[in-house]
């Protein structure tokens, strides 16, 4: 069981309802992660229904949704970026 | 190298002219202003972004742009919060002794920052509000370099 | 568009909030700004120019970037006389709805601007006075338009 | 007969020793005006030994060392330029 700071951004947000939480998982990847939280509520479900409309984030750095979860801390989710 | 991710307003000029006293002697300043935009009876922008991976995604942009070119310094402002049509939301600006490497720099910021910084855009109008989508042009923009 | 051919110096922080709150609405802005470079002992720039025919070329390099891109506004100042190391030289700047055209416009003004208006510079340093020469790779970058 | 104004800018201006001065002349392009400059002293023909390195207008337009003169008032000779 590892302890993870999950936070969502921009309509993920909205669509979650909360900008972050604590999550306790055994996933070992972003994609097994996003298949826990899909099944917890339909607000998930809904948020992550278009994998392709997401961006992840490990530690505050971009990955991919196929990227090991050992040793991180936090992962957010959030739409592309458009900044600028 | 100077970055900055702040909420209040800041004076483009001001920060032009700053940048060009303090690299001197190279020959070409190159800036971009992003402003926000008051067409569709747009009334507000709101700007939410990732405390932390932003300035770290900022900063990786700005070493990479450095390292691409001979540059005598970049500057990278960009707001967060509620702006009104008209105000800046960000600026970049790059000098080099030369005026090709300053333009290139300052496009290759600003095309990382569209789709690599996490800032997203909510625009408010008189229809309510909707997050800015992300265009495949932005995304495409990035194969050039 | 504002063309202006001066002897005097002018604030291009103040010039380019003034450019951007008069084009309020264009989201892009972009500025070039030439500064005197101060190394191999550079102590005074002479900038020589043809009134006239400087001001007739600029305003006909500006029309043409006018029609050739979506722009909002674009402004051209450049000095002659003498300048101490560290002084602007010349500013472009231009503003229009997207980033790629505000860019694409100021670096075509840029190119043209420097082998198409007549402008010749002096350099005056510790072993006398030499006029520049214009690079080869400024005439090149002109075919790229 | 034409009157035109020939005016040197830069290191031609220099090497000629004045800014302007009118031209009694019956070229009719611009290269016989040269032609004829270069005939009258050592300092014209110096200045415009290698037409390369030298640009011309007339009446404040670039144009080439053919350019018919039929009509000008204002002919200008200059390097290249090298300004921003």
């Amino acid at each position: 069981m590892t302890k993870l700071d999950v936070l969502y951004f921009a309509w993920v947000r909205e669509r979650i309802g909360i900008p972050r939480e604590q999550v306790k998982t055994e996933a070992t990847t972003v994609a097994a992660l996003v298949e826990e939280l899909k099944a917890r509520e339909d607000r998930y479900a809904a948020a992550f229904a278009d994998l392709s409309a997401l961006r992840v984030a490990t530690d505050q750095t971009l990955t991919d949704f196929d990227a090991p979860l050992s040793g991180v801390r936090e992962v957010a989710f959030f739409p592309p970026m458009t900044g600028g | 190298m100077d970055i900055r991710v702040q909420e209040s307003a800041f004076d483009a000029g001001a920060e032009l002219n700053h940048f060009a006293a303090r690299t001197s002697g190279m020959g070409a300043v190159v800036t971009f202003n992003g402003i926000v935009r008051g067409d569709g009876g747009l009334t507000a922008m709101e700007i939410e972004h990732y405390p932390g991976m932003t300035e770290a995604a900022l900063r990786h942009i700005a070493d990479e742009a450095t390292a691409r070119w001979s540059l005598g310094g970049a500057l990278v402002i960009h707001r967060y919060g509620t702006l009104q049509p008209g105000e800046t939301i960000m600026m970049v600006a790059t000098c080099a002794p030369h005026r090709t490497d300053a333009f290139e720099a300052a496009e290759f910021l600003m095309d990382y920052l569209k789709s690599r910084a996490p800032f997203w855009k909510r625009e408010i109008g008189p229809n309510g509000a909707s997050w800015v989508k992300a265009k495949d042009s932005d995304e495409d923009a990035l194969t050039r370099w």
